[in-house]
């Protein structure tokens, strides 16, 4: 809550030069209604359902996922969340929360990770994976981000990323960077942070899995990216690729220290 | 070894593994995110992956970005002399439109994603990143304000010749804004089939009219 | 304390119970299908059969003056009058006005939250109809603005 | 069968809030899919709280309610170790109830 005052004191200042006096009182009414809806974030849902979702046999091999490894040990999800995405030596790739899911589904439950892969958001076991997300996501609640940076595919996808970040394309030549690259710019009435530090990175990082008031949907990192590629004018980033988990590796690295607020509630 | 669920195509593999002691120098880091780029993208709807063939700008600018440092000079210029000889000027000399057609225009973000109709018309995406008419409080800070603009910038008369020079600058940089600013964050409307010419008249009305209420 | 995946399982049990034994009869009947579908505050007060509404200092509207998103408008409806029957959430220029309607009874206090999709800005009223059938209301204005990309 | 409710019920004094969360579709009857049909109302219309067994409170609902519905009120005279249950039906009949110890 303080950055998010912190970043709002910025914006006001830029307004200053400004002669209309009323956008004051309209970035303070909106900052109202967020506080409003602070309290009963319907993400509490998804996290209910993800916890069950992990603690129940499921699969064509009828199993839990208590046994997955997010990298701390097997079945350990307090703090996982915000060592991701970290480098995995059974797959020997770098993964996030969300393709690491996939990976324990497939080897421990008998899914077809791939299929899954497949399947649009919010539908199937697309949606349960959004789920557990939420849920591991909110047992590290409060914690703060600490990303490895001690293998070399580590070291190697934060560099990837951060290209990646400032790849301009598109039809309209957008990049990350064209809405995240600066402090106390907004798209519309929405803050925008600056993903290349803190406190943006770890904010803006640290913020998904978020509920969507919009449209009333718990969206994932992956939705998140997807629909910001989306919103770039970019082809489609299929799930879990490289290009995704690149992204997530330099965002998170620039947040490093930034508090995990997980799941959210954003507009 | 057992399979496991990836995506890494066999060359990916190899160059993340294979020199698996050190991270990988510069030229080959931007020649495995090229790699990672196509690995991870297809084609959905009408947003198909050759999108993601950068221009000189948008592969210069990007460069830069990385480096953390403004365009060498000499560079930037070329890139704007090459965009400003795309621009296309008004068919009929008219650079003038209709102001409350450029208000809707410029309200607009829609056009050219995944999800929209191929074909559908495109939106200006102006309040994304500006504020413009007052009375809209939805607006975004990306961009400057452009809130009397043709106020701020002298034009009385529209039709005067004095007001010639500021009715072209401001077709010009709405039709490429690379032609002004190598590496502007400002999407190329024309240049890049964003907006029609019927549109862009309609947006430097929305600008230069003294009665668009911009100007007000 | 109870897990949530206890209080889950609990609640599995609890819902197949209700769903055998059959639920709200009386209310299945008793739906206010007419006052939903009322265009104005008077005309759902009319299929309520409560008197004309009357604006009133103590009843209380709680709202944003703008809402960042229309499809969620977090919106309160209190009053510290004895003698409440039902308290009303209405959004004036919704398709349907009413959002919600509240029975009272002497064991919850006059004070509930929830929040309402708006399609534009409107007039939002908080609306008591005491046990004598008037009708005590309070109105705000929230303005409801288009965010995001507009994508 | 509906996905559970989230619901919170804490003391202060005399009383007890109760912030309830219910998984909820929600859908107006006015909204169109992406091939132009209407998308049929599916909405919450009756609501029911009990406290110790006990009905306190009773709601209808439009379809003017948001997606996932949330809905706060306050209870006389509960304390910490009472029970509260909730239970919503919608207008297709499907129904959920549950419940939570105030804390």
């Amino acid at each position: 809550m303080k950055m998010k005052k912190a970043v709002l004191l910025a914006s006001l200042a830029s307004f200053m030069t400004m002669p209309a006096s009323a956008q004051k009182t309209a970035i303070e009414a909106i900052e109202e209604y967020r506080a409003m809806l602070q309290d009963g974030n319907p993400a509490d849902l998804f996290e209910a359902k993800g916890e069950d979702l992990w603690k129940t046999a499921r699969g064509p091999k009828n199993v839990t996922l208590e046994k997955c490894n997010l990298g701390k040990g097997p079945g350990v999800v307090k703090g996982a969340f915000v060592e991701l995405p970290r480098y995995f030596a059974d797959t020997n790739r770098v993964q996030d929360t969300e393709s690491r899911l996939l990976t324990c589904m497939e080897t421990l439950q008998g899914f077809n990770a791939a299929e899954i892969a497949k399947i649009p958001f919010g539908r199937g076991e697309q949606s349960n994976v959004t789920a557990l997300a939420t849920w591991i996501a909110a047992e590290s609640k409060g914690m703060k981000f600490k990303l490895s940076q001690d293998h070399v595919q580590e070291k190697t996808m934060f560099e990837v990323g951060k290209r990646l970040f400032f790849a301009r394309g598109g039809s309209h030549d957008f990049s990350c960077s064209s809405c995240h690259g600066e402090d106390g710019k907004r798209i519309r009435l929405q803050d925008l942070p600056n993903l290349t530090k803190n406190p943006g990175a770890g904010n803006g990082f640290g913020a998904w899995p978020a509920y969507r008031v919009s449209n009333g949907q718990m969206w994932g990192m992956q939705l998140r990216l997807n629909d910001c590629y989306r919103q770039q004018r970019f082809p489609y980033p299929v799930f879990g690729s490289d290009a995704t988990i690149a992204l997530g590796v330099y965002m998170g690295v620039n947040g490093l220290g930034g508090e995990s607020i997980a799941p959210a509630i954003k507009r | 070894m057992k399979k496991h669920f990836k995506f890494l195509s066999p060359a990916l593999a190899i160059l993340l593994a294979g020199c698996a002691a050190t991270v990988p120098s510069g030229p080959d880091l931007d020649k495995l995110t090229l790699e990672i780029v196509k690995a991870s993208f297809r084609d959905e709807g009408q947003a198909k992956v050759d999108r993601l063939v950068q221009d000189d700008a948008n592969r210069e600018c990007s460069a830069a970005d990385v480096a953390g440092k403004p365009i060498n000079e000499a560079l930037g210029k070329s890139i704007e002399e090459a965009n400003f000889k795309t621009i296309k000027w008004p068919s009929d000399g008219k650079f003038l439109g209709d102001w409350k057609e450029g208000e809707k225009i410029a309200q607009s973000g829609r056009g050219l994603t995944w999800t929209d109709a191929a074909g559908s018309e495109n939106g200006g995406n102006c309040y994304n990143c500006h504020k413009m008419d007052p009375k809209e409080i939805s607006y975004g800070t990306i961009g400057p304000s452009l809130y009397n603009y043709g106020k701020l910038r002298g034009v009385v008369d529209p039709a005067s010749p004095d007001a010639k020079a500021m009715l072209e600058y401001t077709w010009g940089k709405i039709w490429n804004s690379k032609a002004y600013n190598a590496c502007s964050n400002m999407p190329r409307a024309g240049h890049a089939g964003i907006l029609n010419e019927t549109q862009v008249r309609h947006i430097v009305a929305l600008l230069l009219d003294p009665k668009s209420p911009v100007n007000q | 304390m109870q897990t949530r995946r206890e209080t889950l399982k609990q609640s599995a049990v609890l819902a197949g119970l209700l769903a055998s034994t059959g639920l709200f009869p009386q209310y299945a009947l008793a739906y206010n299908k007419g006052a939903f579908e009322a265009k104005s505050l008077a005309d759902v007060l009319k299929a309520l059969g409560a008197g004309a509404p009357v604006e009133s200092k103590d009843v209380v509207i709680g709202g944003p003056d703008i809402a960042e998103n229309g499809a969620v408008v977090p919106l309160t409806a209190s009053t510290a009058l004895a003698g409440v029957k039902q308290v009303l959430i209405l959004v004036e220029k919704n398709p349907s006005a009413m959002v919600a309607l509240f029975d009272v009874t002497d064991s919850v206090e006059v004070n509930f939250s929830t929040r309402a999709k708006m399609g534009q800005s409107s007039d939002v009223y908080a609306v008591a109809v005491m046990v004598d059938g008037q009708a005590l209301y309070a109105k705000k204005e929230v303005k409801v603005t288009l965010g995001g990309c507009g994508g | 069968m509906a996905d559970p409710m989230r619901i919170r019920a804490q003391a202060a004094g005399d009383k007890a809030t109760v912030r309830v969360l219910m998984s909820h579709e929600m859908e107006s009857g006015q909204r169109k899919d992406a091939a132009g049909k209407l998308v049929p109302a599916w909405f919450i219309q009756d609501v029911e709280a009990k406290h110790n067994g006990k009905s306190v409170m009773t709601a209808e609902w439009g379809p003017a309610v948001s997606k996932n519905p949330f809905l706060q009120f306050t209870v006389k005279g509960a304390k910490a170790g009472d029970k509260i249950a909730v239970t919503w039906k919608d207008n297709k009949g499907e129904t959920r109830t549950d419940e939570a110890t105030v804390s």
